[in-house]
Order: structure tokens, then sequence, then C-alpha cells
């Protein structure tokens, strides 16, 4: 199936922008600065990749870019407006998956225009295209738990992009995914961000993860998070997974990036007690949910 | 006697001779500097004791350059007594130990040295200041000990104060205040209030101001609370009179009798009925058969079984904690996941061991939450026993008030009852914390 | 949820046990004399010094015997009156546990989504929650015009508390990724709602209302007992199976206590089979796996 | 070859040696028959870190069992330094402290102190008195890098750090063969790799053979001295590949010619037996 078929919108916009952005968690002498002066910029239509030690406060920023939360200092504009909250124009998929157990795959994916109430015959067209594009098209009756892992991720990218965001943000999508599927989910997920060439952020721990998948990387520091080095991934598209082992530029950037998370992995794994990033996410979830 | 009296030494020095010591290699540098602020620097001649056992353990002593003879007094029962400190080494631990205000060992400088030295009350304060760093110093110290001094007693006590950081964190003044401010500021103390004075208001206006239709024979809030405070009460039970108490503790005893005995059979039954398919397959269909009779319906026949109305009572009683706590403790086995039990079994541990280290504490999480319905349903079904046949205690009171038509009477039971239910479970809650710690730090920490 | 696996072996152990234990039943009723207090004779001292009174133990041989109690059971069971006391306590259950799920859920989900009506209800809610339901009786037949009312206002708390207590649990503990993702996909808060709380506490409130029936049939059987069993009519008739139980015990006729017993066991563990279809029923995504 | 642990410090090896001989396991053989490891032969040499890569529920973790003594064979036979552990007349081997596993999801007690649980082995098995196993359990946690945290409770640790205490608990009872279900599955990526170091590092004080599933490939080159590709389901052994990178090793592989070439030559044999796995996995959903 080709794009002349659907009633799909061009994406033109979404440039995210984050400037001297801070934040900490905590009460009193307790808390904790999880980002820390934080800039960096999200460049529109690319797929910019970050990557840094588990719990080092990319969660954080997800919450900030998504406007769940709001930065202690510091701005994050979009194509040059200050974010004031979740919209449907910065789309997140989750970490593990976020589907509604209580819905279908059907029901899933249309919950976006159901929610806004622009359930029309342009949207049944759409999400019909977008089922057979994941290949869930036998599953649609199914509830999530009856899904795979790999099919519950392809459900949830099918019920991100039927909302058209400018961007879609995205929090470690494919973790928990077995070694063998997850390298499946990234040809396919490449494939769908060449296709339709919107803005992505993707955030990941997975080395061959970022490097397959990015035009630029972001390699953060351990916490509290700032922006250790950005590489920009200049290898052609589309990619696949068996040239991508063997080319050169690729292993390059992949030993330069290693190098880097290699330092900060160890910084956060010397000190045997529980991570204080660890902390700062047991308390930001409990925070979240009072 | 020292060569020189104590001297700052430059935190940026200090932060290196810190980071090179086993104890406080993993520190922040931002601890690092605050411990430098309270440390000195002192040079020893070859020669010169540094302590001897039984003085005042004040400093702890980090040796930068020379040589230290450090041998720890007999009575400490130490494996290797003596022992040469060099570079790196840390010793004067003694001002760091609970109970100990003396000195263990005796410290001889053998080659002239430059040592740094910490007070250690000074220390701890700053350990307390940042609990989470504060542990892992103290632990690491206990490790220390262990390995180098083979010393085991000793880590108790530094293991005492590593748990006290750990309460003063959770009790230190000024959280505890942070939040008492913080909840303060917010608006839920006085959502409650409002929430309360709605619910006695409503109660004082529709009994005793408009005498609403049913509401009026019901009694007001100010008859029940003078009455209740009445020295003389008019019908005849008040926080004065002997009475009073001798129900309240009638009903808890009996309360007390059925859940120890619950307990006591219930918890068993439970760990053998879900540790044992045999003993499931047998035994379960009849627990089954009998469990969805409620209680009250064995009333009669309780009465008819014992000839003392006194143990009917604590049979029905018993009974109903009795499913509450076998159910769940069979449930708390079951879900222990099969891999602890391979891991006891790989470990080289016997079935017994499996059942005492793996089954028993595995189950515990669920046992309590038993136990806590158990408590709630002991009341329930107590306060029934008591209302049908009984003399004496709570749910009696409830009874003849109201066959007495001594109305306020009702209310004061029913309140009583409400307290008293409220603190046995409380207790039993506490119970459960104090044996399961490992559950409490965990959720302390939001892990899971 | 766990498929369940029809195991035949276990099955014949189960319907041994049984047996066995309602053999021993039999010969313990008939002999009257065993596991009497005469049988513990010898343990009497040694008891009596523990403070023991030979009393507190019981006498297996004052309950009928199972065959009795089946004799029994035939002849009442063609007495229509025994039919109306099912009847009775079923109506009676039913209204207090469906007004209880009525001013339950949607009390339960005003406490949780608001924190206001939290902040205000709450305190309440929980100074109120330990007085067991029972204690309620006296004052609620105060309250009341009909004994019919009173013991339904019982019933109805029984459940009330558990219901509420579920509904608030199982709402707040709905992940906060669902609601993150609802925002993100532009949802109104009133369709968060309706589209995410509602279904994610469907399965608390399955959970809440079983606890609550079984509440509910112990409160119903109490109050029966204790209020004389309705309101106009004596004789086996009309008070419902807990008064048919107690009506069986003033009137000497034992065997009629344990067919009450075993009447009103048989009618919990049908009610609550109801409510698990139910419940699995309005919950498919639970259902399957 | 310099991919052996003969060249390492310290003298090689002389125990810990597995021989699988046609192991056959069938589950529920009277009604649905499902086969889940087929004749399935494998050799690892004593101190050998012996990897098996294959998608998930293909019946690794079977053949795991099987040697810990979990589950039964149906034929063939297992032995450990020439003794049988089971066989078709013994199906069921007893599980003992010479072969300890470390478990997918962990099996850390969460009641004991990490002390305590490191401990436990000995203790259990009347090896050493209370005092004598925490005091060894202290000084191998202080060589694995773990001090800080021996009396904490292992709720109150990150997941990287209660799998190292796994492995050391493991350790304390020296035994002859280490068996790893996945035990990084759950990690990230970053921490993973970390763990691999550490894993080496433990590996090159103790030299115990080390069984080590895993369905990441990348992993299994990086770790192993050999890595059998096993198919799916039924479970046997489809390619068994030497990898001939010298130990120690640490991350700076990862990158090297031979690494890459070595993924390259197996990425094939793994990728057709995932896409097998997914396809039929897809059917079961």
């Amino acid at each position: 199936m080709t794009d002349n078929h659907v009633p799909r919108p061009v994406v033109a916009s979404g440039e995210i922008a984050v400037r001297g952005v801070s934040k900490s968690y905590g009460e009193a002498h307790l808390s904790r600065e999880v980002v820390k002066d934080c800039d960096f910029t999200i460049e529109r239509g690319k797929l910019t990749v970050m990557i840094g030690p588990s719990g080092c406060g990319k969660s954080t920023l997800i919450r900030l870019l998504a406007g769940f939360e709001f930065p202690d200092r510091g701005q994050i504009l979009l194509d040059g407006q200050p974010i004031k909250g979740p919209s449907r124009d910065r789309l997140v998929v989750f970490q593990e998956s976020a589907l509604f157990p209580w819905m279908t795959t059907w029901e899933n994916i249309l919950y976006g225009p159901r929610a806004r109430g622009e359930l029309n015959a342009q949207a049944l067209e759409f999400a019909e295209f977008l089922l057979n594009k994941v290949g869930l098209r036998e599953f649609r009756h199914k509830y999530p738990t009856q899904l795979s892992g790999g099919m519950q991720r392809r459900a949830e990218l099918a019920r991100a992009m039927i909302n058209n965001p400018q961007i879609m943000i995205l929090d470690e999508p494919f973790r928990g995914l077995d070694a063998m599927t997850k390298e499946l989910m990234w040809e396919y997920y490449a494939n769908l961000y060449e296709e339709s060439g919107r803005t992505n952020f993707f955030v990941t721990t997975d080395i061959d993860e970022a490097v397959f998948l990015a035009d630029r990387l972001l390699i953060m520091t351990n916490i509290p998070t700032q922006v250790r080095a950005v590489i920009e991934v200049d290898v052609p598209r589309p990619r696949r997974l068996a040239d991508m082992v063997t080319s050169d530029r690729a292993n390059a950037v992949k030993m330069e990036a290693l190098a880097i998370l290699h330092e900060e992995a160890m910084k956060s794994f010397s000190r045997g007690s529980k991570a204080a990033a660890d902390f700062v996410e047991a308390y930001a979830r409990r925070s979240a949910k009072a | 006697m020292p060569t020189q009296d104590k001297q700052p030494v430059s935190p940026d020095i200090l932060l290196g001779i810190l980071k090179a010591t086993m104890p406080f290699q993993v520190v922040s540098d931002a601890m690092l500097r605050r411990i430098a602020a309270i440390s000195w620097k002192v040079s020893y001649r070859a020669g010169d004791t540094l302590y001897e056992a039984g003085g005042p353990a004040d400093d702890l002593y980090i040796v930068v350059s020379g040589k230290i003879d450090h041998e720890l007094a007999p009575g400490v029962n130490a494996r290797r007594p003596m022992k040469t400190l060099g570079e790196g080494d840390v010793f004067g631990w003694a001002a760091l130990l609970e109970k100990v205000p003396n000195r263990l060992a005796k410290a001889v400088c053998t080659e002239d040295a430059l040592v740094i030295r910490i007070n250690g009350e000074e220390l701890l304060k700053t350990f307390e200041s940042d609990p989470d760093a504060g542990d892992v110093v103290m632990s690491r110290f206990a490790t220390m000990i262990t390995r180098d001094y083979t010393v085991p007693d000793l880590i108790a006590q530094l293991r005492g104060i590593h748990r006290k950081l750990h309460a003063r964190d959770a009790q230190g003044m000024n959280v505890t205040l942070y939040r008492v401010s913080r909840w303060l500021k917010s608006p839920r103390p006085y959502l409650m209030l409002l929430g309360l004075s709605i619910f006695f208001g409503c109660w004082y206006l529709a009994v005793e101001v408009f005498k609403l239709p049913r509401f009026r024979e019901m009694p007001g809030i100010t008859t029940v609370v003078t009455e209740w405070l009445n020295p003389n009460p008019v019908f005849g039970l008040s926080l004065y009179t002997e009475e009073y108490y001798k129900h309240i503790a009638v009903s808890v005893w009996r309360v007390t009798q059925a859940f120890l005995l619950a307990t006591a059979l219930g918890v068993p039954l439970g760990l053998f009925l879900g540790w044992s398919k045999g003993v499931k397959d047998y035994l379960f269909p009849i627990f089954e058969m009998l469990r969805p009779i409620p209680i009250l319906a064995w009333v009669p026949i309780a009465i008819v079984m014992f000839v003392a109305t006194e143990s009917a009572v604590i049979f029905l009683t018993f009974l109903a904690s009795f499913f509450a706590t076998a159910l769940n403790t069979m449930l708390g086995v079951e879900s222990i996941d099969e891999s602890y039990t391979r891991a006891a079994n790989c470990l080289g541990a016997s079935k017994s061991q499996v059942f005492f280290h793996v089954i028993v504490p595995g189950a515990l999480p669920f046992v309590f939450t038993g136990l806590q319905i158990s408590v709630g349903v002991s009341w329930f079904s107590l306060v029934a026993a008591e209302m049908v046949s009984g003399q004496y205690g709570l749910g009696y009171v409830i009874n003849t008030s109201y066959t007495m038509v001594r109305y306020p009477t009702i209310i004061i039971g029913m309140i009583t009852l409400g307290a008293v239910g409220y603190v046995t479970s409380a207790m039993v809650r506490v119970a459960g914390d104090y044996m399961m710690q490992w559950r409490v730090r965990e959720l302390a920490l939001g892990a899971r | 949820m766990a498929r369940r696996k029809f195991d035949s072996k276990a099955l014949a152990k189960g319907l041994f046990s049984i047996l066995v234990f309602l053999v021993l039943w039999e010969i313990g009723s008939r002999s009257k004399t065993w596991i009497t207090a005469e049988a513990f004779s010898g343990f009497r001292e040694a008891l009596g010094a523990l403070g023991f009174n030979k009393n507190y133990l019981p006498w297996v041989g004052a309950i009928p015997a199972p065959s009795e109690v089946v004799v029994a059971w035939g002849k009442v069971i063609v007495d229509p009156g025994y039919w109306q006391s099912w009847w009775m306590s079923g109506a009676r259950v039913g209204g207090g546990f469906f007004a209880a799920m009525l001013v339950g859920i949607p009390f339960g989900l005003a406490l949780a989504v608001s924190r206001t009506a939290h902040g205000i209800g709450f305190p309440v809610f929980e100074l109120l929650r330990p007085i067991p339901p029972l204690a309620w009786v006296p004052a609620s037949i105060i309250f009341w015009p009909t004994q019919e009312l009173s013991i339904a206002f019982v019933t109805f708390l029984g459940a009330f508390y558990t219901i509420v207590i579920n509904v608030v649990g199982g709402a707040r503990s709905i992940d906060v990724r669902y609601f993150q993702a609802a925002q993100s996909m532009g949802s109104s808060k009133a369709d968060i709602f309706r589209r995410v709380i509602l279904p994610g506490t469907l399965p608390s409130i399955v959970v809440g209302s079983a606890v609550g029936m079984g509440i509910t049939w112990e409160v119903v059987v109490a109050a029966e007992m204790i209020s004389g069993g309705g309101s106009q009519s004596g004789g086996t008739s009309g008070g419902g199976l807990g008064f048919f139980i107690w009506n069986s015990y003033v009137g000497g006729s034992y065997e009629q206590i344990v067919v009450g017993m075993i009447s009103i066991g048989i009618a919990g563990f049908i009610s609550s089979e109801l409510l698990r279809h139910f419940g699995k029923y309005i919950t498919p995504w639970l259902r399957l796996r | 070859m310099s991919g052996q642990p003969g060249k390492l410090p310290g003298g090689a090896p002389t125990r810990g040696a597995i021989r699988i001989e046609d192991v056959v396991k069938i589950y529920d053989p009277g009604g649905a028959s499902v086969m889940a490891v087929d004749h399935c032969n494998l050799d690892i040499a004593a101190g050998e870190i012996c990897m098996i890569v294959g998608p998930s529920g293909c019946g690794k973790t079977t053949l795991l069992n099987a040697i810990a003594g979990f589950h039964e064979i149906t034929s063939g036979r297992i032995t450990l330094d020439g003794e049988v552990l089971c066989s078709t007349e013994r199906p069921k081997s007893t599980p003992g402290s010479d072969r300890v596993v470390v478990f997918q999801n962990g099996a850390l007690f969460p009641w004991k102190t990490n002390l305590d649980n490191v401990a436990f082995g000995p203790i259990m098995q009347g090896k050493l008195s209370k005092a004598e196993a925490r005091e060894k359990a202290l000084s191998m946690m202080a060589d694995a890098g773990l001090n800080g945290v021996e009396h904490n409770f292992p709720g109150e640790v990150s997941s990287g750090v209660r799998r190292r205490i796994e492995i050391v608990r493991a350790l304390m009872n020296d035994p002859k063969v280490l068996l790893l279900d996945e035990p990084y599955r759950a990690l990230d990526s970053l921490t993973k790799s970390v763990m691999h170091e550490a894993l080496l590092e433990i590996y090159y004080k103790n030299k115990v053979t080390i069984f080590f599933i895993t369905h990441d490939l990348e992993e299994a080159i990086f770790l192993g001295h050999k890595v059998a590709i096993m198919t799916s389901r039924p479970c046997k052994p489809k390619k068994i590949l030497t990898v001939d990178i010298p130990h120690p090793r640490d991350y700076g592989v990862l990158t090297s010619k031979r690494f890459r070439e070595l993924i390259e030559e197996t990425n094939e044999a793994v990728h057709e037996e995932a896409v097998k796995a997914f396809q039929s996995g897809e059917k079961e959903g």
C-alpha cells in the first residue's frame, strides 16, 4: 500500500529547543537535582536519539517535554512557543506498553480521535490503514494481554500515529523485548519514520539501537543529567541491520559513544548503595501518583 | 604526645587522601568537603603513643604517611589483635561505635607519621545530615573491621548506628517539621475539619435543634457526650464508672483469646495447606465446604455445643478469624515465587530448612494481611455473639441498652467499640511492620 | 487467570475426606459421649489447674447427626415457609447489596477523583468504619420506622465500607501512564473519567463487591436473629433463613438448625458464584490469558 | 587456542566438565506431547564459559532445569566430571550446591539482608558456623566490590547490584558449575555491559564453568568461549561457534574487527530462528 491512498496531512513543523532546563525532586534537604542546565535542540524532521545510563533522568526530561511536569529553571520551546501542558502535538510512546488493557487493539488505536470527538470516516480509514501497516489486521478485536510483546509495541505505534503528532517522543519503547524481537522492531520503526519524515525524539539505553536509528545522537551524563556529547550519525537511509553491522562509519560512532557511556555507567556503578537515580525515579513515580 | 598541634588541612589535599581510604572511597565530593572541614592534621614521632586502651574514644585517625602499630586489647576477642598500619589505613574507629566510649586498642607510632584526625561526634553528625552517604560509609567501616580485625561482635554496634541513621532519616526533626508545615499549608487539615464539623453539625442540628421526624428518638450528640463524661451517669455507664472498663476488658479479653487461638491454629494449617499439595487435596474441600456458612449461623449450634456461654462466644469469634488467617496464609505460601525454593535447594537447604527460611518468611506479608482481616472479623462476630448470648462485653452493652431504653449508652458503646477495634488492628499492623523490616524499607524507597 | 485443570485425583481425595468428615460427625453425634466433657475427664484435673472448666470444651454429641439432618431437610423441603425464608433473606441481601453499590460506587469515585471530596469525606468515613455493622442494629431499629428497613440499613452498611474502600483503592492504583497517554492524545477530563478511570476501577469494584456480598450474608443472618426475624410473623415462615435457624433453636429442633446453616451456606455460595460470573463478563480483558 | 581458559593466569581449571548426550525432553508425553529438547548433544570443558543462544521459549531453560535438577529428562544422559547427573534410568538429578543457578528474575531472598543471603548456602549445608559464614561472605562481597550494601535488604539496592550479589552467593559454595538463566534480561543495556565486565572479573578470579543462557548474540560472543546457537522449539544445537577472541576481554572488544566478523558470521543463523519463533509466537497469540 502506498501513501497516496491515505488521507494523511503533511507534517511540516515541530522543532523543540531545550534551553538551560533544571529540575529537582525531593523534600527539604533531601532534595536532589535530576536535570541540570540541559541545553539541546531537537531538529525538525530528524530522528534525535538520547542515550545515557539508566535512571539518569532521561524519563524526567521526557515528562518535561511532554508537559506533564514543568522545569524549575529554563525553558522548553516548541517552534518558539513555551510548552504549557500535555498536547497531542507531542505524543509520548511509553517505556513498556501503555495500551489501555480494557480496550481491544482497534479501540486503542481509535482512542485519540474518539477522545477529541473527531471520529469520522476519514479517521476510520486512516485507522484501518495503520492497522494494516503494523500487521495487526487479524488482531483488531484482541485485548493487549492477548498480544505478544512485539505486537503490543506495534499497536502502540499505530495508536500514536493516528493523531498525526508534530513530534513523536519515545521513551525506551522496546525495553523488555528480547534481543531478537527488538532487532526486528528497529527495522520496522526506522521504516515508519523514514516514510513519515516527522520529528522523532527517541530515548534509549541501548547503544546498538541508538546508532542504528539516530540522525543525531545526544549522549547524557550521569545524574544530574546534562548533554555530554552530540554525535551526528551520517549513515545514509534507508538503513538495514545487516549493513549497519558492516558499516565502518556506524562502528566508529558506536566506538566513540561507547567510550563515553562506559565511563558514565562506571560512575553510577561504583556506588554500591541504591543509586541516587533510583531514589529519584521512585520518588517521581510516587509523587506522580499522589 | 603529638609533635605538632592540630592544624587545618587544605580541603583539596584532604579530598585526595580520603578518596584513597577504604571507607570514604565512594562518598561524593560535597560530603568529603564537609568532612574536610572537621579534620585536622597532626604529626607524630616514632615512639609516640597516640592513645591507650581505655582512653576516651574521641577522634578517628587516617594514616597519611609513616607507620602505626595498632594492638587491640585482649578483651575485644579479636582473632588478629596486632596490626601495623600504613598509608591509607584508618584506625581509632572506636570513636564511631555506639556503646564504647573508650579506646579498645593501643596505638603507637613506630615510624614518624602524619595523620588526619576527625572528631567522631562531628563525623556522626555529618553523616546524620546526609544519611544516604553516611550509611555507605558506616557499612564500609563494618566491612573493614570484620575483614581486617575479625571482630564480628563490634559490627552490631556499627549496625546500630547505621539503623539509627535510617531512623533519624525518617523521624529527623527537619523532615518532620517540613512535612508538618507542608501539611498545614495544604488544604487537607482544613477540609478534614470541615468534614468532621459537617458530620457532627448535622447530627446536632437534626436531633437536637430541628428535631427532625425520625431523628427525634435518636440520642443527640450533647446528650451522649454529657452522659459519657458524667461522673454520675443517668443510665449507669460513663468514663467514670468501673462497669464501663469491665465491659471493655471482657470484650478485649475474648477477642484476644480467640485471635491468639485462631493464629496459633490458622497459620500452621495455612502453611501446610500451601506447602503440601497432599494436605491441601485432603483438607481444603472440608475447609471450603464450611467457609461459606456465615459465622452468625453458627450461633445456635455453638450455644448447644458448648455448655459454657463464654466458650460459645469465643468459639464464634475464633471461627471467623481462623478462616481468614488460614486462607490468607495459604495464599501467601502459594504466592512465593518458585525460584526462591529452587534457589534454596541449589544452595543445599534441606526440606525443613526451606520451610523455615523460605516458606515462612515468604508467606509473612500475606499472613499479616490475613491477621489484619482476622482482627476485623473477630470484632464483627464478637459483637454479634455478645448481642445474642453474653453477659458483659460491648456488644452486650449495646443490645441491653436498647432493650432497657438507655439510648445514649448505645452510642457510647458503638464509639468505644470503634476506638478499641481501631487500636487492636493498629497493633497488628505495627507488629507486622516490626517483623517485616525488609518490606518497610523497600516501601520507604518506593521500590515496588 | 489460570486455566483450571480438571484433576480427578484431587476430586477423589476431596470427596474421600469429606466422607471421612461426615462419618466422624455421624459417629460422634450418635455416640453422645464421644468428645464430651466426660471423655476428657482424665485431663480435667490438669485443665482445672490451668483455670479451664470442663464446660469450655465442645460436645459433639449435642449436634444432630448428618443422617438426621438429611431426614429433617426432607421434611422441610416441602414446607413453603422454608422457601419463603430463602426468598426473604435473598431479597434483603439483594436490596442491601444493590443499595450499597448504588451509593458506594459514586461515593468512592468522588473520593478518588476529587481531592476536596476526599479531604472532606474520607476522615468521616474512616471515623465510622471501625464500628462493626452489627453494632448499628439497635440504633438502626430506633431510627427506621419498620424493622424491614432497619435490617436493610445494617445490610447496606456491611457492604458499603468494603465497596468504597475498594473503589478508592482501585481508582488510585491506576497506572499514571494511562492518564499521561490519554492526556497526550488530547482527552478532556470527562473523557479520562469515562474511558480511563471507570474501566480501570472496574476490576477492584468486582473484587470489592464479592467481599461485600460475603459480609452482607453475615449481616443479614445476624440482623434477622437479633431483631427476631422480620416484622410480623412467628413460626418458621417469613422470617428469613437467619430467623429460621433461630426459631429452630428456640423450638428445640436442632436438626433444623443445621439445615438452616447449610442452606445459608448454599445461598451464599450461589450468590458469590453469580457475582463472579458477572464480574468476569464485565471485565473481559482480565478473563483472557 | 587463544580463547581457552588454560591461558589464564593461575593454571587451568580441572573440574566442572559437563557432557550432554542425546537428551530428549517431552512435556506431557501422554497428552499434548510437546517436544522441548530434541536429541541434544553438547560438550562443555572444565572452566569454560558456554553461551546458549536461542529465541525465548525455545527450550533452553528446560536444559538448565535438567542439569540443576528441577525437572526430569525423558531420555539421554547428562554427566558432570564423568559422574552421571541424570539419565534415562534416573531422569531427575538432585539439586546440589555444586551446580548453582542464578535465576532470570533474581532469587535473592527479600527478607534476608544481602550479607545473610550470601552467607545462606554454607550455613544451610552446615559447612560453616553463622559467624564464619558471615565473615567469608563479607570478604567475598568486598572482593566483588560490593561493600556498603551488606546490611541493606535486596529491595534497597539497584537491580545490577542484586545480580552481582546473587553471583557472589552462588560462588560462596565453591560450585563446579554456575548456571545462569538470562540473568541480565531485565537490565538496560548499559548496565548490562558493565555487568558483563563484572562477571568476567569474577570469572577470572574463580574460573568456574559457566553455563549461560541468553537470547542476545552480542552478549554471547562477548562473554563466551563457546557459543551454542539453538534451534527454535524443539531445541538442539544448530551451530556451535568457538570464539577466538583472547581473554581477558573488555568493552573494547565490542567494536573490534574480529567481534564484528563473528557477529556477521552467526547473525543469519540466529535471525532465522528468531523469525521462526516470532512467527510461531504470532500464531499462538
